[in-house]
């Protein structure tokens, strides 16, 4: 199962990548407590996720293929 | 399906603005366009000046999210054109960012409308934006 | 003491909108441009299409309201720049006869002003318009 | 006595002048008056007085050098 993740904004910063592809997380919640334990900082970001550029506000199970993008307040203008 | 593109590469031109305008003059049912543009500001923030912002964008999500916010804008009010264009990449001061271009029989309506348009591109787009300073170091609006 | 005049002869150009948006990109404090444009538009009355508005004003009044028009707006908003552009004389349908420019640190103050600024320009000002149909016979609008 | 009266808009396309200057008028009722009996048809007109360049809503004395503006309804745009 693979899983790409897009990072924007300050978190693109925060992280030093764009996107990255990763195995085995069973869905959005699972995902956050990775990359909490990736980058401990995280915990201090306000984001959202996207799966499929669709925003999502609660746990969203994940399938392979699917992409997430972890994104800060939009700030457009 | 390709999504359409409502980015710029860099600053927008107050000439392309002018020549929009003037593309505009064939159509014998407009009466009133609002404009809206962003320009970049020389906020200051612990001393030091903004040189520039640098935008950044989910593109493909941010397109469907404009095309959405132009399909809201014509259902509610009775539109004769609405263009919308978004800068990515590093827009000095005192240079265009976001030009938004309604067009309408009536004023009321291309001003109501407009209104609503420049608060859902603020919202609901996925855009983001670093600000340059004149130092170099950068600061990430939210 | 010589009042600001704000009429320009005929229809206001495209290229010089934007050159007054180029205009004011040496001001850094500027974050927000609303602009309304009032073009002419092809009525139809009485199965005859207009062809051209031709404005008249009693202009020694009509600058005296449009200043008491900016100076109002600087007292209500926070507002960087205001200008005011009216057409005189005959305007042919698509071609633009008013140019309201109104630039703010801020977009909500910008196209608050915008709004109240062109409702007062179309209420309180000493300028009347007479439509020139198709046929050449005259409609004034009131 | 010297009274300069200046018709804008339609009501200029009724009288057929811009300007005119009138004499022994008290005031702008009785220029109102006036006004009626040279064109009958100003009846079906709306219009306001300005003295001055000031607009009026009652009947305001006039005196010599007073310019008096008969104006329709604006239509600025």
């Amino acid at each position: 199962m693979h899983i790409k993740i897009l990072f924007f904004g300050s978190i693109g910063a925060l992280t030093g990548k764009n996107e990255m592809v990763l195995d085995g997380v069973s869905g959005t919640d699972d995902l956050k407590n990775h990359l909490f334990k990736t980058w401990p900082d995280l915990k201090n970001y306000t984001f959202r996720f996207a799966v499929n550029q669709e925003l999502i506000e609660e746990n969203r199970a994940l399938k392979d293929g699917d992409v997430v993008a972890i994104m800060p307040p939009f700030a457009g203008g | 399906m390709a999504e359409k593109n409502y980015f710029i590469d860099g600053k927008i031109e107050p000439v392309f603005i002018g020549e929009q305008i003037a593309g505009h003059s064939k159509k014998h049912s407009i009466g009133a366009h609002a404009i809206f543009l962003g320009q970049v500001r020389a906020d200051e923030l612990d001393g030091k000046k903004v040189e520039a912002i640098e935008y950044s964008a989910y593109e493909e999500m941010a397109n469907k999210a404009i095309s959405k916010i132009r399909e809201d804008a014509f259902a509610k009010w009775p539109l004769t054109c609405l263009h919308i264009y978004h800068s990515k990449g590093v827009v000095k001061v005192g240079e265009i960012s976001l030009f938004v271009f309604v067009s309408a029989g009536h004023r009321t309506e291309s001003m109501e409308a407009m209104q609503q348009i420049v608060e859902d591109l603020k919202h609901n787009v996925s855009i983001w934006k670093k600000e340059i300073m004149e130092d170099a170091s950068a600061n990430w609006v939210e």
